[in-house]
């Protein structure tokens, strides 16, 4: 890999800049009492009730919690996607609109939401059009994302073409492509098996190491929760609030022997324990 | 496209305010949705008042909005008893063609091979204009209604039949596959899924169809009527009556317009699931 | 069969070529005085439109008796083997015309020359046997097809359009500039409003078409003696017709339909002549698609002969 | 419904052997797809002289196929020429009406209140017929090509336009998510995603126009002109020759016939990534 | 629970008659030489190629294997969605169409395919009235799937209402509301908690052992595949084959503890050395 086409490396001196400027307000995601509620003709639902929460910039922040908890409803109010019913919100030191409309933040949705009059190789690349990069500049790089998700060959396929993992991956690696700041992932690797999850696991955890990106990732593996975060984020349910935020006494460099480790069991069951009671 | 409102550190909002909020956003919505069209039209009639008023143009090439509001008002009764008439023949047309486009839709779907052989069909009959077709009607049907129906229903058909026929195949290939499974006859499948599939686009054929079943019922009094709008208007035309066909011209309008309204609340009431989001 | 669906006893159905109304007058009064119930009748009167003219109706045997606004309408049917006959004539002289305005007027064909005129497809014919009988070369004029409306006159497009003298109404808007210069003056004779029937009807049932037009006849003398009785029953019918209009415009139906030929030989009327001039000027202009129809492929007096005392009394 | 071949035992079918019986499998339905049509359209002529025959139908109601052939045949010249006129009125006014309409659908899309303003103008003006809007037409644009274009597009603009309002917002709210998220413009959103998500909704009214384009340029004919199919269908009723009345009509058939492959045939060559499933 | 409403009751005596029949057989489903192909304008794909197998009736058999490899797709070719380009299936000794005919064969997709127009628990309710049943009758049953799958309360609620793993919980209520003999899952606790999930593998083996169903199972969770099935069936990519069928030597009573067995960790350490050179 050299410099130019690594991924981790496209820092731009604007986010130089920008990224000495958030340092001040030192986190990257900051919420104070949230509450949102869905309202229809029939019925009333709060997903999320008071919740509050400061996600330090370059923190990597694992959500559990139940079915239905609110997970979801979290990550698309941080992606600007929802407006909270009350409560307030900032990302990376500003309205979450702002560091959207910055390209700072990026999503890997639980479906994988992929455009079906595009190839692969088209999907891919959406972000960089939409950017107004030209894709033909960053072929090397959305070749290495494709080869990294394992979807080599398969990048003029249509999606109804492929299987449901490789859908996912595909919308990984549309994610992976724009160097977000702020990553959030709702179930990437769900429907990934674990051979391939355990590898993209690491690719994760070293791609955050080395870009100091602030990433937000739903799991429903305790397992997956534990190994890759720093804190792990447990939400209850009817309505969303937090549980529990507990800190991963792993050490930074990890591999997947850690999960062998005391450490690492006692946190599992420690886990397992809260969200029985969730 | 800022969604997040602004920063309220209120300690804790109720549910009952947030709802409150909720509905009268909804009720603003509402009114907006309803003042608007109003507006629109109101604004139609001001840019005619203008353009008439501005180029000076008589009232016998087009006579200005308040003329014909005038005509409207004088003649509600003979134009009242016509719209009737009209909107009889453009009704029962609505629904008979409209029926059967869905009929033919829904014959199609099911057979691929009777759709290849019946859709040319479908596009050369709808490509013969109605005056081709007129004395042939009058000839089976004679001077009523029928004919006028027939017409509306015609006119009505075509674009339905296509809408309806892509609709019923815009199904969700997941669903589909579901339905197999579950072993669902043809019926099964056509009542629990393509029908819903195919709403989006049956609605939106049926607002077409709501605007052109008038005009079909209009045109078909132009076979040999002495009432409804359509006979109205040749009988205006015929006497360059400028103010008199313009008000019958507005009546067909107006028909139009609360057909298309009643469409579009049918598909609100019907269409209930996918509110939210 | 279609004529079984005619058939209705005493029942006579009146295909109109347009729109019913003003020019039905004389039907309208006969009915509204009893006059077709004393023939045993009942009139009903079918119109046609801009999207039917009625003529294969009738000809197919679904309605029993026509009428129809111009003579050519029938020669070019029987050209094309339609098995009608027309048997009397509402009008003698057609009350279509070319209206122009003052500023740039056309009183004399030969005023044609230069000019544009603004005639509906179908009119354009009736042009050219206007400049044909007048022997004005048709390089001479431009002709403009236009719908059938007076506008493009109004804003200038064109110097003359084509109208009927007969419908007041519609020459309103032309106001008192109106200069207007009709077929008959113009040398072109052409009847308006003839009746016609299917050759069937005539042969087995000419009774019936006897006792319409002597109704008919009996409702012309009361449009000439009381015509303000007469539009009455016309604005009865057709409450959305204009009075005023329909007064001033029966005194002009009446000059078209009453003239020396109704004096010898009653409203009505038709002379094999006549029509032979028209079928010869058409087939000059070379207007026959089919074959060139002979006088009593076109017409019979059968009818006339048998009412001509009714209609001597108009 | 009977999804399982046959078992087969073969213990190697190899992939050239699969892949050859695919391509003949899409060569028969492509051959049915063509030739099914066909046989459809000879149905009808069929049904037609049988029901001419039998029926006893005098020619001058409706001639017999093989008579409007021979016309067809005999004046092939003059029909031709019409016929030429008549398409280019029809294409242009299809390409007219139709961008105007996705224009202004495109318009709504973006702006709900726009929508709720101008749609109902849309409507009420969709609802005057083109007798009562063809004067004015004259009055503006005279008596060439131009009436003619602008009623045969008036006549496809309604249809498009509800019909593309719709598919422009029948877009898959996750995409939309994600646009939102990549903050891409509307007019990102507009290329890169509405455009696509309304590709059916927008062929089918493609569809639909195709046929009704036609019947609006013959309509425009209508209102004075010596050139073109309508002129032609004019003078043969006036004529009362209905052999050339309905040589006209299957002409103007024809054309609709025509353009509706051709839009046929452009949504396969746009719409390939749903071939398969 | 009575035994009226109880969900493994409903044994009829057709289904008696048939379960005879098919004794002889003896396989629930046998598979021969399998091929299956995509063919598009573009490409050809082998998705599977010769493929043998034969699952005796009653097994519960786990399906694993790298992401696109095949699986979905010899599930489909199982419940008649999808003729094998070459190659035999027989599902409870007769062809798969008959098989589905006879509503013996239930699936739950990877993805939900709940009907947008219909509430949780009318799409529940679907396979009661397309077999014609009453579902008013079986009111009381559907409860209890309901609350079996925790979505007591959201009846009422559409999919658009429901966050993911809800929407995948009323696909399974779906499935078994039928009563099959054959139930084809694919990946169909993917997006669920743990907590969940773990609940549901349980349910799913105590369902299995009532009823003496035939279980094809795909998951993702090597943990999943072995703490469920009796044999896993592990197949390999480019193009799908059977790399290899593992019997689980777990005993028939399993409870959450055999997880931590010597017998539990060698088995799944072996599925993942398998996995891994798939
Ligand atoms: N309709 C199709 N057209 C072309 N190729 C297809 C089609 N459906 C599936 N494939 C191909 O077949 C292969 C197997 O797909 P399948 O969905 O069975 O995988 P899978 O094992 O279920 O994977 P996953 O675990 O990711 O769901 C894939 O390579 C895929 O690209
Ligand atoms: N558009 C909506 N309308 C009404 N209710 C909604 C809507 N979206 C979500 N909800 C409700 O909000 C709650 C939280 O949903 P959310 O999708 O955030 O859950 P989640 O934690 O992501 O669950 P999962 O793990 O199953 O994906 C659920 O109870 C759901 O029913
Ligand atoms: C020659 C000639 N024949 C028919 C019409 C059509 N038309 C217009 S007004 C009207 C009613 C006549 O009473 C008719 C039939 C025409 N314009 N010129
Ligand atoms: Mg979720
Ligand atoms: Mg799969």
């Amino acid at each position: 890999m050299n410099a130019d086409t690594d991924m981790t490396a496209a820092h731009s001196p604007a986010r130089e800049l920008r990224g000495a400027g958030d340092a001040v307000a030192g986190h990257a995601i900051s919420c104070r009492d949230i509450v949102v509620r869905f309202f229809s003709e029939r019925r009333s639902v709060t997903a999320i009730s008071g919740l509050s929460l400061d996600v330090p910039e370059g923190e990597f922040l694992t959500l559990l919690g139940p079915s239905g908890c609110g997970k979801s409803t979290f990550l698309r109010v941080v992606a600007d996607l929802l407006a909270p019913s009350s409560g307030s919100v900032t990302v990376l030191g500003d309205k979450p609109s702002r560091a959207r409309a910055n390209g700072d933040v990026a999503f890997v949705f639980q479906d994988a939401a992929l455009m079906p009059w595009r190839t692969v190789l088209q999907n891919i690349e959406l972000p960089l059009e939409i950017a107004g990069k030209s894709p033909r500049k960053h072929r090397v790089r959305t070749m290495e994302l494709l080869d990294l998700v394992g979807l080599s060959g398969s990048e003029n396929a249509y999606p109804n073409e492929l299987s449901g993992g490789m859908r996912q991956r595909v919308s990984i690696a549309r994610a992976l492509i724009g160097n977000p700041r702020v990553l959030l992932m709702d179930e990437p690797f769900g429907a990934l098996d674990e051979i391939v999850r355990d590898r993209l696991n690491d690719e994760i955890r070293r791609i955050w190491k080395e870009t100091k990106l602030t990433i937000l990732f739903v799991t429903h593996s305790i397992y997956e929760a534990a190994y890759l975060g720093e804190r792990v984020l447990v939400l209850s349910a009817n309505p969303g609030r937090v549980r529990d935020i507990v800190p991963v006494p792993l050490p930074y460099e990890r591999t997947l022997e850690a999960r062998e480790t005391p450490e690492f069991v006692s946190l599992a069951a420690r886990l397992r324990r809260t969200l029985e009671t969730c | 496209m800022d969604a997040c409102s602004t920063p309220m550190n209120a300690p804790a909002a109720s549910l009952a305010i947030d709802e409150a909020r909720y509905l009268a956003e909804q009720r603003r919505l509402a009114l907006q949705r309803r003042m608007l069209p109003v507006l629109g039209i109101v604004g139609l009639l001001i840019a005619w008042w203008a353009v008439i008023a501005g180029f000076n143009i008589k009232p016998f090439i087009a006579p200005s909005p308040l003329l014909v509001m005038q005509t409207i008002i004088q003649k509600r009764d003979l134009l009242l008893q016509n719209l009737g008439v009209t909107a009889l023949e453009a009704l029962f047309g609505f629904i008979l063609g409209n029926l059967a486009a869905i009929l033919v839709a829904s014959v199609f779907v099911h057979s691929k091979i009777l759709q290849w052989i019946f859709l040319p069909i479908a596009v050369a009959i709808n490509a013969i204009p109605v005056v081709a077709k007129a004395p042939i009607l009058v000839l089976i049907m004679g001077n009523g209604m029928a004919p006028k129906i027939t017409i509306a229903a015609m006119v009505c058909f075509f674009p339905t039949l296509i809408n309806t026929v892509r609709g019923l195949e815009a199904v969700n290939p997941q669903i589909m596959d579901l339905m197999r499974i579950l072993s669902a006859t043809r019926t099964q499948v056509y009542f629990k899924l393509r029908l819903f599939s195919a709403l989006p686009y049956l609605f939106s054929a049926l607002r077409i169809a709501a605007s052109m079943c008038v005009i079909g019922a209009i045109v078909g009094e132009w076979i040999g009527s002495t009432q409804g709008i359509g006979a109205q208007i040749i009988q205006a035309t015929y006497n360059y009556d400028s103010p008199l066909l313009y008000a019958a011209i507005v009546m067909s309008a107006f028909l139009s317009g609360l057909f298309y309204v009643v469409i579009a609340l049918l598909e609100k009431r019907i269409v209930k699931w996918s509110a939210s989001h | 069969t279609v004529e079984a669906l005619g058939a209705e006893d005493g029942l006579i159905n009146l295909q109109l070529g347009y729109i019913a109304g003003a020019d039905q007058i004389a039907e309208v009064t006969a009915r509204a005085l009893g006059y077709f119930k004393d023939e045993g009748l009942t009139l009903a009167i079918q119109p046609g439109g801009p999207s039917v003219d009625g003529l294969a109706v009738v000809a197919s045997g679904r309605f029993e008796v026509g009428e129809i606004s111009s003579s050519p309408s029938i020669m070019l049917a029987t050209s094309q083997g339609i098995p009608i006959q027309s048997f009397a004539a509402g009008l003698q002289r057609h009350p279509y015309g070319y209206f122009s305005l003052k500023k740039n007027p056309v009183h004399t064909p030969q005023d044609f020359i230069g000019k544009r005129v603004g005639v509906a497809p179908t009119g354009v014919i009736l042009l050219r046997l206007l400049l044909a009988k007048n022997k004005i070369p048709e390089s001479q004029v431009t002709i403009v097809p236009i719908g059938g409306d007076m506008s493009p006159l109004l804003i200038g497009r064109v110097d003359v359009v084509t109208g009927w003298l007969s419908n007041t109404s519609s020459l309103r808007a032309l106001g008192d500039e109106r200069v207007g210069l009709t077929l008959w003056d113009a040398g072109v004779h052409l009847y308006a409003w003839p009746y016609y029937a299917t050759q069937s009807t005539l042969q087995t049932r000419p009774d019936l078409l006897v006792r319409f037009l002597r109704a008919t006849a009996r409702g012309w003398h009361v449009c000439r003696t009381q015509p303000d009785r007469a539009v009455d029953y016309l604005m009865k019918d057709y409450p959305q017709l204009n009075r005023e209009d329909e007064r001033a415009a029966l005194a002009i139906k009446l000059q078209c339909a009453l003239d020396d030929e109704t004096v010898a030989n009653g409203w009505g009327t038709m002379n094999a002549d006549r029509w032979q001039q028209q079928i010869t000027q058409f087939d000059q202009l070379g207007q026959f698609s089919g074959h060139v129809p002979t006088v009593n492929e076109v017409m019979t007096t059968a009818i006339l002969d048998k009412t001509r005392a009714v209609r001597m009394a108009v």
